[in-house]
């Protein structure tokens, strides 16, 4: 090959490397063989919590992954392709893309979805950069149960562009709508609300909806898509965007990653949706097909006016998502949901009756609730870690003076056994 | 191929829920219920697995096809890291932000570490951040990163510097950060115009984003000396390490005076593409920005042990928890795999990859850059055009005699572009018989230009109405 | 495409080993060490990946295509079952036949029993042997465990009655335990000839081996009949259980008459085929025929524990272990996952389907003996023959449509046989795409035969020359 | 459905199944999820003895397994096929056994393979009865230290057709050349051997080979394929028939299968190998292609005349191996031999050292040697075995008489740290 090229060795190649521009370090161990590797790694995972029974979420949610999922998202042509940019030899992916968006619009009840976004953060972030193109508006206003973290990345985003951003208090553990009502202006370009929010509570956002129209704002509703199965999902109840964090739908815990988010609005803000969109054509034989469409919304066409920058997103995450509820099935889906709800009530049932705690949400909960414990939250949720527990979230790392509140998930994964357990462990922590 | 939708039957269901062990409790108030469940199909776990088995089977990739797309570094993804990755599908990430958690999750947590440590040495720069799920969050959260050190300096800066070459997500993240963009043409031998780049240049610019080699495969000389202008002008220089696999071991990009970069893990660290997604894009920086790094940081604490802080002058939170966890994992995997010796090779062999590529057909495909390249090169269909034959011709041909299209009609500052990037990956029985065809299409374009425009006719569709599609935005099937 | 040895060049290799952290040994003398290394291809995981993704894409399977192989029960197997298999890859076998080893390997051995009781309630007989390899294995097991029984009671029997329309493993199975083979032709109405069975059955034949239903998918009301002729002469019935698909919860060959029974796990019990193998082949016997079952046994301790143990009058070992463990978790995990009702709609349904082909085709095609079918149904081309089309063209045709052919040329008993099982995991939807193209097929022999001839057309290959390949016996590559 | 059929309900169509031949009982639990059922299979791996360091063979070994393995064998293509009875749409398989065929070739110096036999002890069976059916004689001389397990299955297949087996007993831990070469006799259809040993001794076969060719008996020679990276092969020798468990090329433990047992020949006997064999030949446009072949040896054409009985065989093992040998490559194949050659020396060197410990084999070994210990062995793996480490196999439980004895297994996959371990255990165990 060197004689092909002229060259006497390698080292020739990096000729136009200046000499002082060279590595001035380089300080890496030697290879090792794949088994040495799998040593490592396994020794690692060993200390990964996989043992500790998770009663916690923060919108990542310990649910069941069928089989089908991982063996077919294992496929390598689904994930060693790249992003389908020739078509005729991607509609493998294209097609399937194309299937998540039409099952995303199904999931939130909206019109148009993208090919998936980074996730829920990241998700609910565009979906406000969305709200100002399409108002033409410079704030938003921002429930504070919405979930802390999201809020967080939210914020980030909104202040680089230097937009305002009206952060609500939550009105204990409820969504505040009248106070999100109340702060709507003629700036509001959305109101940013979650459903169920942190603290598992679940609204009407119906009125939400219309207040927010009637001045000239956008509703951004941010789903947990679990919970779809069983509420009025954000289409229903007149949203205009809604997004969420993807992980529930067939991705593994993974430690936080990778996971996906979704979006998405109605038709007419189509070309308002940041990242990659897949749409229906035929070839020229008139045979259908499946293409990357409007991608002048682009960076790589429209560059720094672009409706986003993102390029790579999380295709194969959303893929399994497409199959984990393509598995499941529409009346397989409402029982997932139905039997979450059902876990849920019962362990409300036996934790609200373990002495001195009680249920601090006013509203109906879907899979998580709060518990108003008689001692900090931290302290117990650590007492409880070393005893193979984690039994919740403790509101004060985000909301703080809230020292006693633990928000408490269950999903279908958790056993009666486990809650059980989960209440006498409480009871002792609390009492011994 | 039909949708999955149109082949439900109501009813079915691929997967059986477990039984519930507790009471069925009272309903939800029906305000707050839907109406109507979500329509999802409704199929057997056979037609499931058949229905994605054969579409999987319509898509070439990596493992099934020569995949040199410029830019991209469609390098092979080795098998270990899926099984590596698997390991870890059970750890709840919450666990280590809970009071007492870090101690359950040490495993995860040193391997976050691990890896920063790894890429710190691997760039030359003093600390990294794994929280960036793609190179373009990963550029948005380094231009954050910089707004936030000139704002703690009390200045604020306006424009970010580009070259015209540049990937669009450089200008776009910095739009997105906040800045409006500076661009800057490309000179006649390849690189940025370092007069151009030196007259824009002042105290309201807060960076340059250069990629270096750049999207011409063309490593710029000058590259200290660009950093060093920024620098005079107290600008910072961003480095985009796109291209990073041409230069492993041989330049870090600290070294020379880049103050920022982001890597992708996707494309320099083997980690698979998934169909465009996930990536992962770390950013790097040097010691003067550490305080600005988002949150939250995993650090070593002095007994040996990992735990999570924030810093509290940091940007924040860019993403939800450490990044794409699971990409990482193989991002690590990868550099303990191949050790320091073996990431050496792999950019020595990339390069001489690109370069056989480029002697053998720059006979036949135009050359506007003429010059030793680094992993990439790029060519021009022009000669081609004159029989009416263009690059998307070219690439279409090349998908029915089994290969992957390089990237096409980029970088924009090349008509008719055709950029090659092959990897170390490659064999070179592989390669030579991707240039054997490309070869045979640049006769063909002069013997029967029309059989480049049937192409191609072996694939399950043949080139689609891309405009039909723009224009019906039908992208959500109904029902 | 080239052989993986094609695409070799010397010095590479897919893998590293690992590092040695022991001395190298003194070399052994060298009249014991290998001249020349085993010429393996040298290739880099790419290339090898590559390859092998690339000619699994060559095969039809159940994954992609339709499989109504008769006889061959081409069922879905469920994912979670290569998750569940995957859990025992570490367990060694030996640690089992350790003094004080059983302890440690309770979960395996509990599955092998749990396997057995469940096989054992399924089939009505009174223990089952799981260490069969495949189903030719178990035959051969049971006619040996026969022929121990016979010996124990001081008898040497010479023969073994089989009907002709049985699968060739039987006879072949027989001879090997060491019988001489009376065959029993087939009667018009589709079983095996009663009066002609009944003469020949006398006090030297050994055991008579039935499939029920049948290999024409008929279930033989004479069943029980049968069964007690062989008995009055002292001889034992066998159940070849290939076909237990069908009767699922309906009959128990034990219930029935049948002294001895194999089961093969890869048909009724949905563990996957492997492109012809591993299969298993569980043997269930009557109580009297227990002392004979092969060693080891695993059996359960009245304190509830797993043991293994040996009969000191059994036939001894006919595999190595315990049988293909692998295997028989999936097939263990099946019965679990649909339980005994899902069992009994597995036949249901399977009955079902494979008569609705048959009353769909049979307009079109010569149905030799039309009745309720089982599970399966055989049609003959004997019509399409009248226009130079053979049951072979219609499977080559269906080959191009995206069908994996019926069985044809079996049972031997019926002129260009088509034998159709359609299994209780293909939908309505796909078996109609069938019979569409059957019908087809059909009206293309009327209107141009010669188009069946060509086909397949669209495979990697056409017809291939099986004539040529068994006069120049090319089975291994040079070099 | 039904109406298509003319049927009124499903039980119609179970009418031809007279009333009395019904169920008596069909007792079996209900249905579960897929994930109530993973719960259950993780129980009982858990119970897997996979914590136990295993210094064990018996001619199953604890060998690496490169991930490509898993993730191609795992391809739906080749693991949801059948037996390529259809030659032009199973091209994948075909070409695989191939390629297979062609390794077992390479790998045992031999011509012709099958496509694969069940396991080891089922496929030097077959080699005995190809060897009755080739010489027209009607006994084998057996050697004593042939694997027990095999021993076992050859004399039960030979039992069944009245063929004579002359049993020797080994020569301590080593081949009876002599004792062999003696029993040859005008009726010796073959010798069979296995190499190395179980005792784990290496001998050259070489005049065996020629001796039994003298006398028109044909020499059998069960390998041990990972030691063919560095031993004179079968073929080199003079073999006739080679043979051998599979399972150490590629496939898991797996408490015992499925693995594969292989089989090759000169290619004069290619007539008599059981089981299916793959051929190469055109297709009608001259392309290359792959078929079975030779057919008419198998039971499906020659019932109860076939050279075997054999149906399915073990080809989704076989792929693995094929992957396996052609992960490593010839290079590699080599020094992963040499790697185990190595490791099994410093083990004979660490545990030979151990007080009252001898080595007994008195030829060179090859990844497993043979210790006489101070006390009876079975005593001392069942106390080893609850402190964790699988010492190896107590030769008692196979030739009565000798419990002191133990055959010590030492692959590439354990470690020196491992190896140092179990002679400190080995001590303390015989010493404490």
């Amino acid at each position: 090959m060197l004689a092909v090229i002229g060259a006497s060795s390698v080292d020739d190649l990096f000729a136009p490397i200046p000499k002082e521009l060279r590595a001035k370090s380089f300080n890496l161990p030697a290879g090792v063989s794949e088994f040495e590797l799998m040593a490592l790694m396994r020794e690692k995972a060993r200390q990964g919590g996989t043992e500790i029974v998770p009663f916690i979420g923060g919108g990542i949610y310990d649910h069941i992954i069928p089989a089908a999922v991982d063996h077919l998202s294992g496929r390598a042509e689904f994930y060693t392709a790249y992003t389908p940019y020739q078509p005729e030899c991607a509609q493998g992916t294209l097609q399937a893309l194309y299937e998540y968006q039409s099952a995303i619009c199904r999931l939130t009840g909206m019109e148009a979805s993208n090919a998936s976004l980074y996730d829920g953060g990241t998700a609910l972030a565009e979906a406000a950069l969305m709200a100002l193109r399409i108002t033409g508006r410079h704030a938003v206003v921002l429930d504070g149960s919405v979930n802390p973290l999201h809020r967080e990345v939210v914020c980030g985003y909104l202040a680089s562009l230097e937009a305002g951003v009206c952060q609500l208090p939550p009105a204990g553990c409820e969504v505040d709508l009248d106070g999100l009502m109340n702060s709507i202006t003629e700036e509001t370009a959305a109101v940013i609300v979650q459903h169920p929010n942190f603290f598992g509570s679940v609204a009407d956002l119906t009125a939400l909806a219309k207040k927010a129209h009637d001045q000239g704002a956008l509703l951004i509703v941010s789903c947990y898509p679990i919970a779809m199965g069983l509420l009025k999902s954000p289409g229903e109840m007149g949203a205009d965007i809604a997004v969420g964090e993807g992980q529930s739908l067939g991705n593994p815990l993974s430690f936080g990653g990778p996971y996906f988010g979704f979006i998405a609005t109605r038709k007419r803000f189509i070309r308002n949706l940041p990242g990659r969109i897949v749409g229906e054509t035929v070839d020229t034989q008139g045979r259908r097909g499946y293409v990357l469409t409007l991608q002048a919304r682009e960076q790589h066409i429209k560059r720094h006016k672009a409706t986003s920058n993102i390029c790579s997103n999380q295709s194969l995450c959303a893929l399994r998502g497409l199959i984990f509820v393509a598995s499941l099935g529409k009346k397989g889906f409402a029982d997932l949901a139905a039997l979450n709800y059902d876990k849920a009530e019962y362990a409300k049932s036996v934790l609200g009756a373990v002495k001195g705690v009680s249920l601090v949400n006013a509203a109906p909960t879907f899979n998580e609730f709060t518990l108003r414990l008689p001692k900090p939250a931290a302290e117990v949720v650590a007492r409880l870690l070393d005893a193979g527990v984690a039994a919740g979230v403790p509101v004060s790392g985000y909301y703080p003076g809230r020292d006693n509140e633990l928000v408490v998930t269950v999903t279908e994964k958790r056993t009666k056994a486990e809650i059980d357990a989960l209440a006498a462990r409480l009871e002792e922590a609390l009492w011994n | 191929m039909e949708l999955i939708y149109e082949k439900s039957v109501a009813g079915r269901s691929g997967v059986r829920i477990p039984v519930s062990d507790v009471p069925k409790a009272a309903p939800l108030p029906e305000a707050l219920r839907r109406t109507e469940a979500a329509g999802f199909p409704e199929v057997s776990e056979l037609d499931l697995v058949r229905h994605y088995t054969n579409l999987s089977r319509r898509n070439f990739s990596v493992d099934t096809n020569f995949y040199p797309l410029g830019s991209c570094t469609m390098k092979y993804n080795a098998k270990v890291m899926e099984q590596a990755g698997a390991l870890f599908a059970d750890c709840h990430p919450m666990l280590a932000l809970l009071p007492g958690g870090e101690k359950h999750v040490q495993g995860p947590l040193s391997l976050v570490h691990g890896l920063e440590q790894q890429l710190a040495e691997i760039t030359g720069m003093d600390e990294v951040t794994t929280q960036p799920l793609a190179g373009a969050h990963g550029e948005m959260t380094g231009i954050m990163v910089i707004a936030a050190y000139h704002k703690a300096r009390g200045e604020k800066r306006k424009y970010v510097i580009v070259p015209d070459s540049s990937h669009g997500t450089n200008p776009a993240s910095a739009a997105m950060a906040g800045y409006e963009i500076i661009t800057i043409p490309t000179a006649p031998y390849g690189d940025m115009d370092l007069d151009a780049y030196r007259a824009a240049m002042n105290n309201e610019v807060a960076a340059v984003m250069m990629t270096c080699p750049n999207t011409l495969g063309i490593f710029n000389p000058h590259i200290a000396e660009i950093c060093e202008i920024a620098h005079q002008a107290g600008a910072l220089a961003y480095y985009d390490g796109a291209n990073l696999n041409a230069i492993l071991g041989k330049v870090r990009p600290g070294d020379v005076g880049f103050d920022v970069i982001h890597v992708n893990l996707h494309k320099t660290f083997g980690t698979p593409h998934g169909g465009g997604g996930p990536g992962s894009g770390p950013v790097g920086v040097k010691k003067a920005l550490i305080p600005y790094l988002p949150t939250p940081r995993v650090v070593k604490n002095t007994d040996g042990s990992f735990g999570v802080e924030s810093h509290p002058e940091g940007i924040g939170r860019v993403s939800d928890f450490f990044g794409n966890f699971g990409i990482m994992v193989r991002a690590f995997g990868y550099i303990i795999l191949l050790g320091g010796e073996g990431l050496i090779e792999v950019s020595e062999q990339a390069v001489l990859n690109a370069n056989y590529m480029m002697a053998k057909l720059k006979g036949e495909y135009e050359l506007p850059f003429d010059m030793t390249c680094m992993h990439e090169c790029v060519f021009s269909a022009s000669r081609q055009l004159k029989d009416g034959v263009h690059a998307l011709d070219i690439a279409k041909y090349l998908i029915d005699r089994g290969f992957h299209p390089p990237t096409v009609y980029f970088p924009l500052n090349v008509k008719e572009a055709i950029m090659i990037e092959p990897t170390e990956t490659e064999s070179k029985a592989t390669m030579d018989a991707f240039i054997e065809v490309m070869l045979e299409a640049a006769q063909l374009t002069r013997e029967n230009p029309d059989a480049l425009h049937q192409a191609p006719e072996t694939m399950p569709v043949g080139r689609l109405d891309e405009t039909r599609a723009a224009r019906a935005q039908q992208v959500c099937c109904e029902g």
